[in-house]
């Protein structure tokens, strides 16, 4: 009865909500007075930087993205909070299972090169597609292989907590620096280059290098925790 | 990046008909269904429908990636001019960033809802949500 | 150029099938195997509508860790939806091994 | 330049960072750290709101992109009274969980972290003038609000916290439609830049996204059909965490949804619907809360019971309704958190939480008691403590927009809550004490928070006039649309010029 209550609303909803998206029109919408030209024109002439997403999410609204890694933080901290036990069993894998032999040399080869490439995309977040988070969690899937493939394979939870809370530092401390600075918070402070460089952007790509780390070790230190709760 | 250009009389509403639809697909499964696991899939579900949407908004016929490569930008001086032009042919990033933020913030909850649900197994043994009923719900 | 569209389209199809195979999957662990293909195709009609960053960042996380966390939950629980499913699977439907 | 409005989120989120690696230096850093900040805060905050009232709203920039580009934050009369309203709350419920009970070491690092990003989405959620920026804050507070409630392995917490899971996060994607849709229509974000061009939305558009913004924030503003997680989460989370959420997060979502109806869009008929449903919410919360026989779930409906008065509040309109309901919000902030604080250690030693187990307490635990019967006076609304002029406030109020369904109801749920509080009140002076309950006094450091908001819910009652003049002040400011818009967007033009 609740099904068929819950379908007969859903399709209500979902038909009412297709009739109002169908006039907009799908690939045209362009907005004359919006904020999207203006980023567009902003992001490579005022901060060089030719990834305007990047430069949109650094920079422009910035805060959203502080705000963001605080929620990969919150749930850390709440999962932890959640699982934890007071007799706490240190070190029960929950997922018990061995890889075979090829598996263990492939991920051990293969390791060196995900963490690499995360890496490289956020270094290169300013430059091309990528950037902290996608390369943070390149980085975590790379972890994520290795705690698959080997059994005991254990990360060190302090050496977590203490990338994740100096990047998060680093983060604040740029956007605080800003205001020192008498400008406004995570304003771009340093002087921005040449575009397309390596080194451009002013303070875009700390930025995205710290949330890089951050973001890595969150996901890290979340996955762990999820991996080592065995009831 | 290469130019995939629509043909947008055939596919025009494909993008909004599927959305839409995988967003009906992920509440019905959030709030019908009585196993706790499935309740989560079904809010991961609704998350990718609510994203496809949004990038679906900032797509603009035959617009490149909000990116000015090198490639893309070919010698020219970055003058307010042709970054302009540029600009008109890119689709929309602001989307784009807010979906990226959505992105990360709907898997923080996904894991905390899957913290839940391994704690509620912990003391009561089952998933099925009608056995879990201490408060009312 | 209809070959694209096509292509376009069986993608969709899929990912809508991906869904509702999701839903009505009474084995939890193919029912998130069905969200892990959501979040591929996703991924790949992210950047067919040119928004290859968020097509980066749904491979890696829609794809690798919500699937990876879904199943570390599900090991650490059931894996059927109900409790009557589990004892007609019996034996031979057992976690991967253990 | 006294300080600027981002340091109310850069530096708990500063701390929050920080607080694992004090960790490592001595412990008890943990708990006294983020008092220290919210105090800091507290301070900050009063000398801005001072500020404000003298000179005028404050629009903060941030990455230095005037507003319509870049997120800005306002602090204004009504965000900066709701702003130090909060961070009030959070100390004295910093000071009251500073040892509330013996938890061990790892998750009162957790706690911590997490009471002081409830604080700090709630604010964010209140200063932010950019929607996709409220989302993130929404996101902080409840992902905060989810760890918190599940925090006491022992009872069914993780139950209320997954309940209240599955709800904010399905609404939360409902905001993101509405984000979405108010997006595709006018290319902005901002709020302001929203309101002076709401006009040019389609129809159908601003209706959509108006119900959706109702549904995404309905869960934390506690209204009719979303607010099946209260009682539970209410009951199951820490006492203080109970006390947060009555002082701290149900005001960020009555904030939100006040800001959507009356800055953003002025859609026909939502006041009148304010009015409906917030009498829908009133009249079924209440009727719920006389059934209830555990202490905290009464708490909880009385709280849901008076949002709905506030949303009717809101929904009268004037400048009275508005002062009305903000007195209303800073009374009930006041109120039901001390409730919530000396009811939680009334039951603190019992397992059942029932009514029944209050028998007696009043010679057992005198000073507790009298606080919690001082909260239960003061919230029905009888004439020396502050509830009574809220409530005056409101009957004046819809006296003169001539609603007198309004006046009928609150008169009525007056008698119904005095029913249900008074009868607590009654079996916890009059009745003999059960055997099996042991009472369990208060730490020195909760008597003085619970006395410090006694002491005001007192001194507001006879001397209203400490605070009215903070409210007109701050209900002028939410009414005047046209102000807001060109506090804001004033930079903006500035730079195109």
């Amino acid at each position: 009865m609740k099904k068929v209550l819950v379908l007969l609303l859903l399709v209500i909803f979902g038909v009412y909500l297709a009739d109002v998206m169908f006039s907009l029109e799908f690939g045209r919408q362009v907005f004359t007075d919006g904020v999207r030209d203006f980023y567009l024109e902003k992001s490579p002439l005022d901060l060089k930087v030719s990834n305007t997403i990047t430069a949109i999410v650094v920079n422009f609204r910035g805060f959203d993205t502080l705000g963001e890694v605080t929620v990969l933080f919150l749930a850390t901290t709440a999962m932890g909070g959640i699982l934890y036990k007071k007799r706490h069993a240190a070190g029960t894998r929950s997922v018990l299972f061995s890889s075979s032999k090829i598996v263990m040399a492939g991920s051990k080869i293969l390791f060196p090169a995900i963490i690499l490439l995360g890496v490289y995309v956020f270094i290169h977040g300013h430059l091309s597609p990528g950037g902290g988070f996608q390369g943070g969690t390149i980085i975590a899937t790379g972890f994520l292989l290795m705690l698959m493939a080997y059994y005991d394979y254990s990360v060190n939870h302090n050496v977590l907590t203490i990338i994740e809370s100096l990047a998060g530092i680093t983060f604040a401390g740029i956007g605080l620096m800003g205001l020192v600075k008498g400008g406004s918070f995570l304003e771009n402070t340093m002087p921005v280059g040449v575009m397309n460089n390596l080194f451009s952007g002013g303070l875009i790509p700390l930025i995205y290098i710290a949330v890089g780390f951050k973001v890595g070790a969150e996901l890290t230190g979340l996955i762990y925790t999820a991996l080592h709760e065995k009831d | 990046m290469d130019q995939v250009k629509f043909d947008i009389s055939l596919i025009e509403y494909g993008f909004f008909i599927s959305a839409i639809l995988v967003i009906m697909i992920g509440l019905y499964g959030a709030m019908v269904k009585k196993s706790l696991i499935k309740i989560v899939i079904g809010l991961s579900i609704l998350e990718s429908g609510v994203n496809l949407l949004l990038i679906t908004i900032a797509y603009v016929q035959g617009g490149t990636a909000p990116i000015f490569s090198p490639g893309l930008l070919k010698d020219m001086p970055l003058t307010v001019e042709n970054i302009k032009a540029l600009g008109a042919g890119m689709v929309d990033p602001v989307p784009q960033a807010l979906v990226l933020t959505a992105i990360v913030i709907g898997f923080g909850v996904t894991a905390v809802a899957l913290a839940l649900v391994i704690r509620l197994y912990r003391h009561h043994h089952t998933l099925v949500i009608d056995e879990i009923k201490n408060l009312k719900w | 150029m209809i070959i694209y569209l096509v292509f376009l389209f069986i993608l969709l199809a899929l990912m809508v099938g991906a869904a509702i195979f999701s839903i009505i999957q009474k084995d939890l662990l193919y029912a998130v195997i069905g969200t892990g293909v959501i979040s591929l195709i996703l991924s790949v009609l992210f950047f067919l509508l040119q928004a290859p960053d968020v097509a980066l960042t749904e491979a890696a996380i829609g794809v690798a860790l919500t699937t990876i966390i879904f199943i570390i939950t599900i090991r650490n629980t059931v894996r059927f939806e109900d409790e009557h499913d589990r004892k007609e699977a019996g034996e031979s439907k057992k976690f991967i091994n253990n | 330049m006294v300080g600027s409005p981002v340091l109310f989120v850069a530096i708990p989120l500063l701390t929050a960072f920080l607080i694992p690696l004090f960790a490592y230096i001595w412990k008890e850093l943990v708990r006294i750290i983020p008092g220290i900040v919210i105090l800091y805060l507290l301070v900050l905050s009063v000398s801005l709101y001072g500020q404000v009232l003298r000179e005028g709203t404050i629009v903060e920039q941030i990455a230095g992109w005037a507003p319509p580009w870049g997120i800005n934050l306002v602090f204004s009369p009504f965000t900066g009274l709701l702003s130090t309203l909060m961070l009030f709350m959070a100390f004295i419920i910093w000071m009251y969980s500073y040892r509330f009970k013996n938890i061990d070491f790892e998750p009162s690092k957790k706690y911590f972290i997490l009471l002081l990003m409830l604080v700090t989405g709630s604010i964010g959620i209140v200063l932010t003038g950019d929607i996709f920026n409220q989302f993130v804050f929404i996101e902080i507070m409840s992902i905060s609000g989810y760890g918190l409630t599940a925090f006491y392995v022992g009872r069914d917490s993780a139950e209320a916290s997954f309940k209240y899971l599955i709800m904010g996060s399905i609404s939360s994607m409902f905001l993101l439609l509405a984000i979405i849709l108010i997006y595709s229509q006018l290319g902005t974000l901002n709020m302001a830049d929203i309101a002076s061009k709401a006009h040019l939305m389609k129809p159908e558009f601003k209706i959509l996204a108006l119900i959706f913004f109702i549904l995404g924030l309905g869960i934390e503003a506690e209204i009719f059909p979303l607010n099946g997680w209260a009682p539970d989460v209410y009951s199951q989370a820490p006492g203080p965490i109970g006390a947060a959420f009555s002082g701290i997060v149900v005001k960020a979502g009555i904030y939100a949804l006040i800001r959507v109806i009356y800055t953003l869009f002025d859609v026909e008929g939502s006041l009148q619907f304010l009015v409906i449903i917030g009498m829908i919410t009133l009249i079924i919360a209440e009727m719920a809360a006389i059934r209830q026989d555990k202490i905290k779930r009464m708490l909880a409906y009385s709280s849901i019971g008076q949002m709905g008065l506030v949303l009717v509040a809101f929904g009268i309109g004037t400048h009275e309704g508005v002062f009305a309901a903000l007195f209303l919000m800073v009374s009930h902030a006041l109120i039901k958190p001390l409730l919530f604080l000396s009811g939680s250690y009334l039951v603190f030693n019992s397992t059942e939480k029932s009514i029944k187990e209050l028998n007696g307490l009043g010679k057992f635990m005198p000073l507790t008691s009298f606080l919690f019967a001082l909260g239960a006076i003061a919230i029905v609304g009888l004439p020396p403590l502050s509830g009574f002029w809220a409530k005056w406030s409101v009957l004046t109020a819809a006296a003169n927009s001539g609603m007198l369904l309004v006046i009928g109801l609150v008169l009525a749920i007056s008698i119904v809550e005095i029913v249900y509080y008074f009868r607590v009140v009654n079996r916890i002076y009059f009745f003999k004490k059960e055997e099996s309950v042991v009472p369990k006094i208060p730490t020195i450091n909760a008597k003085f928070a619970m006395v410090i908001l006694a002491v005001i819910i007192v001194a507001i009652g006879f001397y209203p006039d400490l605070i009215t003049s903070y409210l007109h002040e701050a209900s002028e400011t939410l009414l005047d649309k046209g102000n807001y818009i060109q506090n804001i967007l004033s930079v903006a033009q500035q730079v195109t010029q």
